[in-house]
């Protein structure tokens, strides 16, 4: 089961990204504006295959329209953003192929309410993939075992716990085998014992190799998995680097005062 | 701690300037380009759409108001009938207006009705403010109702007496309205409690009412109103036209707000029937004092937009000969001279009911909107 | 613990309660109440009875339905069944029923397509339109519905006369005298035809639900419209041929003061169709916003994220959920715009309530005609109610 | 045949009682039909039913003013007036003998003679009813009306295609917007619809008259006594016309020298005390509304209604209107 | 396990219980169902005047039901019970009767939000117990001062925290001068640092050797003011003694996973 998640075969040891592959995630002095409020100002990532970024600063700063942008739920008005190779533009074919290699995982979840859990799974898997109804049942199982709630298969979201809901909406989104995952404060929404179990499907997760970029205030899963933390305000990527680095060696003041906001909020 | 948040403070960081927003995303070019052109699909509903209604507008406005006639010298709607077609004939509601607002009230007293409408207006204004929303608000609409029926009667006050087949036009549609809901609505609260009741005859009694008036229409109640009515009362009995048409209202609406109230009473959590219980008030202590003052508030909105039914649906008297507004303006175009300018009689009459169902309706959106506000917070 | 499963004691049921004759039993009191309200509302209705018996029999009302077998002598402008007016009144009454349905049918399903258009509209982004309908739903919903079919058919009285009349396509005309349209003289092979064109629709539904099972399947998408094309166009059109592809077709011609032949809809059918689509469109339309809006802006992005086009999240996860909320208020639409029908009377249009009331000032028999409306009403009301319930708990299943 | 009048004479019989104690004459009217009964601008019934009323009130109160107008609708004039709501009915009703005996009614005399015929626009170029073949016609419901045009068309073989609109006012506009070939209903309305047309030459009203409609107004069974001053109101409008007293010339006339004008005027005899109302009603009566003629003239003669060589006319001049004789 | 069930009426081995007065509660073999379930099995139980009574027992054992029979919000089917020496029964002055003598306090405090808190507690005095208003707002202020919320008596309950709203219902309570209290989880529904300030006003109330009978599961409580603990499972009563006795001793093998259980949660 879990050579489908490892999507390369030597990408075991999770600590280093390899910069020599072409980017997975390539943004390019991106600009957004929503009426006249700019939410990000000449931001450039590049994100390489198999890397794990974090994505953390206040509240407001533009953390979510990022990662938005990349699947383009939002439009950016400026600048160039190219996954896995396509540029994201108006064209339809461009955007099924990346929604398609794009994973995400949403704050509230989104599951489907009228579906039955294993239908959530297997909806674009069936439909998208075109994948016939049976293969898409198994390889849902297979994600569910995964995520540890096969027996909940056959219940509808609303009658699952919080914590449950997050990893079906995680199981969801690897159905389709995405390249790439997202995360926008996937343990926000939720009890403090339901986190845990949340982070540790994200952890195990990220230990197959999985190119990852998730927006998170949970500094010790930033600690353990996180190739690269990104610090944004305003706007702007202010500074990034290393979690440890960054954690210990703030550079800037902003970084500074935001990490003794969070740490005093803990 | 603090001298770091003084340092921000102090010494910001070097950023990038937000920049506005490249011309086409901001001001009317942005609107623009946001609203009626972001695509060609929607450029073309855009044109489509001002093609059509800049049409319809220039030819409403030549019609309306350029080429209208708008007065004739008396009753020699000539000029009227030449213009047919091309312009609107505004001289008949110049000529006829007073009929079509209070019908065949004595024309000298044409201020009493005149008064009764401001007073309804009056009335509604003041039950629509929330720091009215008192016991006193019954006695208010008792004292007004009263002095309502004073006015259209008279007989007292050296008012000369007016019967009840004079009067027509707006006071009647106003009273058939607000007379129906004043009583419909404690036939309604008994209704929707013994609906609820845990009694099976009560509970089966007031199911059968409530589903048999809403499973037909108004105007066959009316038509029993009218027809069979008389037939009910004992002879040498009788009930004057409008009384009749009035109770026929009454048990209609009766219905419809039974159900709007059972709402109310539905969404009421059942702790506050058990702490009411708990201290040991009786069934209508409990009722009176706990349970209907907040049921009530729950359902106003969904009252105000019954009462909007209501209102219009008074116009369905016109079927059995009863001189509401809408009666009243057809009656005003069965003259030789006017015949035939029923639309612009109906714009007029609609313009006046507009006025009424807007104003509550608006009212009853702005009163949804603060009141949902209130319970999520 | 399996022990204390396993307790006797578990298996005993409650016990019946006994009655104690005393006013202070809260049972006793209940039953006294209800003797008392229904002994009152009894006595009242009794009474009634009484009076309205009395008054029958003073006024030589006859009572019953045998006038029912009695010639009408009424006449009647549009009917779906033949009627002239030497046929009895029960068969006139008929006419009226099926004219009440004719516009109720009709009206139901038109009114939820601009309903549904108008609704859509009103969330558009394009603000003009969303304005426009926005004015649209206020202006409509605040106006009598008695008020507007006066003015469309106010209107519609404006059209030309027949000798004038617009003649947009050749064979069409519209008139005051309402709308003609060409029509096939009718013959056997057209009644096989048009069954034809029935099969095929079940066919066509068949196929389709059968192409959906294989491709959950296989994965491999089948088109359904070759097969939707052949049945629903080529079958008709083969036993048409087969029965020797009759084809005459009936223009509507002036002749003498009208035109003869053709198809019609009459302007007070018409004038009423449109009046009520136009009302009731307007509160569905809010119907149908309300119901879109309750489906929360996540549910479309997760399933744009997942890839869904468009058309597949309105499909399958948007409009499964805001039926959910658009049912139970629709329904309530759907009886309405039936009550509302019998407003038919007061523009000319022989609904059930204008024959039972013509009817009954023929016969004097107000009770028993007004006894048919009221019964005509509450079995169609019934009918759409139970209908809609089932339809609402069957995708209610859906969800739970 | 009298068996059914005897309950509600019970509350009948003192009609008369019940209507002078309380001081006002409740008549039913039509709810609008010009020159009939219909509320001017001000809010003023007017018309000739609506004169008759003012004539019955002076004739019982000696004040016309004494009268309130209930309009009703086809449907519930009857019933209007068997529940007592109303007194008296003017209201353009047939007198038919099915009405006369199941109804509880009674008609007293005929005020207007009426006949049901056709109208059609002059650029039909229709001659004759006979001509109609095809043709959409309008009606009203629930009327003689409608049971005559059947019967009439089955008998000449014509077939039509109705349109029926129980407004009188949605009717007329129906037929006037050429929704209908032709317009049926009583020729007085006919020609009363014919005159409110823009142009009235544009429309004729065909010569066949296929059914007879007397009109006339109805009290309830059981008081005939009321339906006495009923009668008579009709007949001494008739009578003045005949003597050639006028609204105007009432008082002048008091001292007329013939013996029937000082009978008629209460100069002479006690006619009204036999009626149980003052000796004066008659001029009471012609003082407020003038005799036949005049209001004839003033209501429904400019609706182009021909009084001439009609059966409205006066029987001196070959119609049908005579008063028995006051003595 | 059957052998260690405590039936016996008299096993009262509370320290200050008067059982030489009448008792204020006697249920004997109280049965009852909802609809086919068995949600109250021959609890036989009697509370002694001024009697400190805790109950406890898992989620769903029927605690609930049995304090809301004691006040007929829930209706018995088998058994008697006496409260203060009347019986409930389906005569309704009876029933008045016992309502005055009992007062409760939910766990939702189910106080009536559209009367200010005054109004809230001078209703029942002024309609129940018809006493002049100037005398029951007296009455209502004294107890308002008891529970050390006067100065709210104008406000409305939507105004109030949890913790006063409870309070408040304390006191609207104990305005009808019940001889019993009866308290439903009146904590659970609070927040840590309210919960406090509502046990005090209880332990308070229970210094004026007021009857009580409250749910609860506050073991700091109930080993502070309870003279006895009554531990339910399943609708029966399993256990019953004193409270430092049950929690250091607990005889079934029930009452010791319970305990065990809550220990655990805390
Ligand atoms: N649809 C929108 N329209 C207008 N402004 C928006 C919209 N979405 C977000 N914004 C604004 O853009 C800015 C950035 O929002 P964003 O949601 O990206 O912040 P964030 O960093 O994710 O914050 P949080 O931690 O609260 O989720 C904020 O000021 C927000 O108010
Ligand atoms: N109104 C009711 N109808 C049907 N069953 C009910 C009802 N109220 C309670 N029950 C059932 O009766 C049983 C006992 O309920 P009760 O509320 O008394 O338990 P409890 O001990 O108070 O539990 P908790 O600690 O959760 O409040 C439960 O199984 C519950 O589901
Ligand atoms: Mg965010
Ligand atoms: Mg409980």
């Amino acid at each position: 089961m879990s050579d489908n998640l490892v999507l390369e075969p030597g990408a075991s040891v999770a600590s280093t990204a390899r910069t020599d592959a072409p980017p997975a995630i390539l943004m390019d002095r991106v600009n957004k504006w929503f009426g006249a409020l700019h939410v990000l100002r000449d931001v450039t990532l590049s994100v390489a295959l198999g890397e794990r970024v974090v994505v953390c600063g206040p509240s407001g700063s533009g953390k979510s329209t990022l990662i938005r942008c990349i699947n383009r739920l939002e439009t950016h008005q400026e600048g160039r953003i190219l996954v896995d190779g396509t540029e994201l533009s108006d064209d339809v074919r461009a955007l099924d192929t990346i929604r398609r290699e794009v994973g995400m995982v949403f704050q509230s979840f989104n599951l489907f309410p009228h579906l039955t859990i294993l239908e959530n799974c297997t909806l674009a898997p069936i439909w998208v993939r075109r994948m016939p109804k049976a293969q898409a049942e198994e390889l849902a199982m297979e994600y569910l075992t995964r995520v540890r709630i096969p027996e909940q298969a056959k219940k509808y979201p609303g009658q699952l716990s919080g914590g449950q809901q997050q990893r079906v909406a995680i199981a969801r989104a690897l159905c389709m085998k995405p390249k790439i995952m997202l995360f926008d404060e996937p343990t926000s929404a939720l009890d403090p014992e339901m986190i845990k179990e949340v982070l540790d499907t994200m952890v195990s997760l990220a230990e197959t190799g999985m190119t990852m970029i998730c927006v998170t205030h949970e500094m010790g899963f930033a600690r353990q998995v996180a190739d690269r933390v990104v610090f944004m305000d305003r706007g702007e990527i202010v500074e990034q680097g290393a979690p440890a680095d960054m954690f210990e060696n703030p550079k800037t003041d902003r970084l500074r005062l935001f990490l003794s906001q969070i740490l005093r909020g803990h | 701690m603090s001298d770091i948040t003084l340092d921000t403070a102090v010494a910001k960081a070097p950023e990038a300037a937000p920049r506005t927003a490249p011309l086409s995303q901001i001001g009317l070019a942005g609107w623009l380009r946001a609203n009626l052109f972001s695509s060609w699909i929607n450029t073309a509903v855009t044109l489509v759409v001002l093609y059509f209604v800049v049409r319809w507008a220039i030819g409403f406005i030549e019609w309306g108001v350029i080429n209208a006639v708008w007065s004739v010298p008396d009753n020699q709607s000539q000029a009227c009938r030449d213009i047919k077609g091309v312009g609107a004939c505004w001289a008949v509601i110049a000529e006829k207006h007073r009929f079509i607002l209070f019908g065949t009230y004595p024309y000298e007293e044409h201020w009493r009705p005149a008064l009764v409408c401001l007073l309804f207006v009056g009335l509604y204004v003041v039950s629509a403010m929330r720091r009215f929303w008192r016991k006193e608000l019954a006695l208010i609409w008792i004292a007004t109702l009263t002095v309502i029926g004073v006015l259209m009667w008279g007989g007292v006050f050296g008012l000369s007496y007016v019967p009840q087949e004079r009067w027509g036009g707006l006071p009647i549609t106003l009273i058939l309205a607000t007379f129906g809901l004043a009583f419909a609505f404690p036939l309604a609260i008994l209704v929707a409690l013994g609906r609820r009741s845990k009694l099976p005859a009560i509970k089966a009694l007031c199911v059968l009412y409530v589903e048999l008036i809403r499973g037909v229409p108004l105007i066959s109640l009316l038509f029993m109103a009218s027809v069979m009515f008389p037939l009910f009362l004992p002879e040498g009995m009788n009930i004057d036209k409008l009384l009749r048409a009035q109770i026929a209202i009454i048990l209609f609406a009766g219905a419809y707000l039974a159900e709007v109230v059972r709402g109310g009473l539905q969404a009421l959590p059942k702790g506050q029937y058990e702490a009411a219980d708990a201290l040991g008030l009786s069934y209508w202590q409990k009722t009176g004092f706990i349970i209907l003052p907040q049921a009530l508030r729950l359902v106003i909105p969904p009252l105000v937009n019954t009462f909007i039914g209501f209102f219009k649906d008074t116009s369905l008297v016109l079927i059995i000969g009863i001189f509401d507004l809408l009666t009243a303006g057809k009656t005003a175009i069965i003259e030789p001279a006017w015949q035939g300018f029923g639309v612009e009689v109906y714009l007029t009459v609609g313009a006046i009911y507009f006025v009424f169902c807007f104003a509550m309706s608006k009212y009853s959106q702005g009163l949804e909107a603060e009141l949902n506000r209130h319970r999520v917070r | 613990m399996s022990q204390t499963t396993m307790d006797p004691r578990l298996l005993r049921a409650p016990p019946k309660r006994k009655l104690r004759l005393s006013w202070a039993d809260e049972r006793v009191r209940g039953i006294v109440w209800q003797v008392l309200v229904v002994g009152v509302v009894g006595a009242i209705a009794y009474w009634l009875w009484s009076n309205t018996v009395h008054n029958l029999e003073v006024r030589r009302i006859a009572t019953g339905f045998g006038f029912l077998d009695r010639e009408a002598g009424l006449p009647i402008g549009e009917s779906l069944i033949p009627y002239s007016p030497t046929d009895t009144y029960l068969r006139a009454l008929t006419v009226g029923l099926l004219n009440t349905l004719k516009v109720a049918v009709v009206g139901i399903v038109l009114a939820t397509v601009l309903g549904t258009l108008v609704g859509i509209a009103r969330l558009s982004r394009n603000w003009l339109l969303s304005k426009i309908a926005g004015v649209y739903v206020e202006v409509i919903r605040d106006l009598p519905l008695l008020l507007q079919l006066l003015f469309w058919y106010a209107i519609l009285q404006a059209l030309p006369g027949p000798r004038q009349s617009l003649n947009p396509v050749e064979g069409v005309f519209l008139s005051n005298r309402g709308l003609k349209l060409p029509w096939l003289e009718w013959q056997d092979a057209h009644t096989y035809a048009l069954l034809a064109f029935v099969a095929g629709a079940v066919g066509t539904w068949l196929w389709a639900r059968r192409a959906t099972a294989l491709f959950l399947q296989d994965g491999k998408p089948r088109p359904v419209w070759p097969a939707a094309l052949g049945l629903l166009v080529g079958l008709p059109l083969a036993v048409w041929a087969a029965f020797g592809a009759p084809w005459t077709v009936d223009w509507p011609a002036l002749r003498g003061f009208n035109f003869r032949g053709g198809l019609t809809m009459t302007p007070e059918y018409f004038a009423l169709l449109l009046g009520l689509v136009l009302y009731t469109a307007g509160f569905i339309a809010e119907i149908v916003r309300a119901g879109i809006l309750a489906v929360p802006k996540g549910q479309w992005e997760a399933a744009q994220a997942l890839g869904l086009r468009p058309g597949a999240v309105l499909k399958r996860i948007v409009l499964p959920q805001a039926l959910r909320v658009i049912i139970p208020p629709m329904t309530s639409q759907y009886l309405n715009i039936t009550k509302n029908s019998s407003l038919a009377v007061a523009i000319g249009y022989q609904d059930i309530v204008s024959i039972a009331n013509t009817t009954l000032n023929q016969t004097g028999q107000a009770i028993e005609g007004i006894a048919i409306i009221m019964l005509v009403y509450l079995t169609i009301s019934l009918s759409i109610s139970l209908f809609m319930n089932w339809y609402n708990a069957r995708i209610a299943l859906v969800e739970r | 045949q009298q068996a059914p009048a005897q309950a509600p004479a019970a509350s009948a019989a003192n009609t008369f009682d019940a209507v002078r104690s309380r001081g006002t004459l409740v008549c039913a009217v039509n709810t609008g039909l010009a020159g009939f009964a219909q509320p001017d601008s001000q809010g003023v019934w007017r018309g000739f039913d609506v004169d008759y009323c003012r004539a019955f009130a002076a004739a019982l109160f000696g004040d016309p003013n004494k009268v309130r107008f209930v309009p009703t609708t086809a449907q519930n004039r009857f019933t209007a007036l068997q529940s007592g709501e109303t007194d008296v009915m003017a209201r353009n009703t047939t007198w038919t003998l099915s009405r006369d005996t199941s109804l509880g009614l009674d008609f007293t005399a005929t005020n207007f003679y009426d006949g049901q015929g056709f109208m059609v626009k002059r650029s039909t170029n229709v001659k004759s009813a006979k001509e109609l073949e095809g043709a959409t016609i309008c009606v009203q419901p629930g009327t003689t009306t409608e049971q005559n045009l059947t019967d009439w068309a089955r008998a000449n073989r014509i077939r039509f295609t109705p349109v029926v609109i129980e407004r009188l006012e949605e009717l007329v506009s129906a037929y006037a917007a050429g929704r209908c070939d032709a317009y049926t209903t009583d020729v007085s309305g006919l020609a009363s619809t014919r005159s409110a047309q823009p142009q009235p030459n544009d429309h004729v009203i065909l010569p066949e008259v296929i059914s007879k409609e007397p009109l006339a107004p109805a009290v309830r069974q059981g008081d005939a006594r009321f339906a006495d001053v009923i009668r008579w109101t009709h007949y001494a409008l008739i009578a003045a016309e005949e003597l050639g007293i006028t609204q105007a010339n009432v008082q002048q006339m008091a001292n007329d020298p013939r013996p029937e004008a000082q009978r008629l005027l209460g100069r002479n005899g006690e006619l009204g005390k036999m009626l149980g109302l003052d000796n004066a009603w008659a001029v009471n009566v012609i003082k407020a509304v003038g005799n036949y003629g005049e209001m004839f003239q003033r209501h429904l003669a400019p609706l182009g209604i021909q009084r001439d060589e009609s059966p409205n006319a006066l029987w001196t001049k070959g119609g049908l209107q005579y008063a028995p004789p006051f003595r």
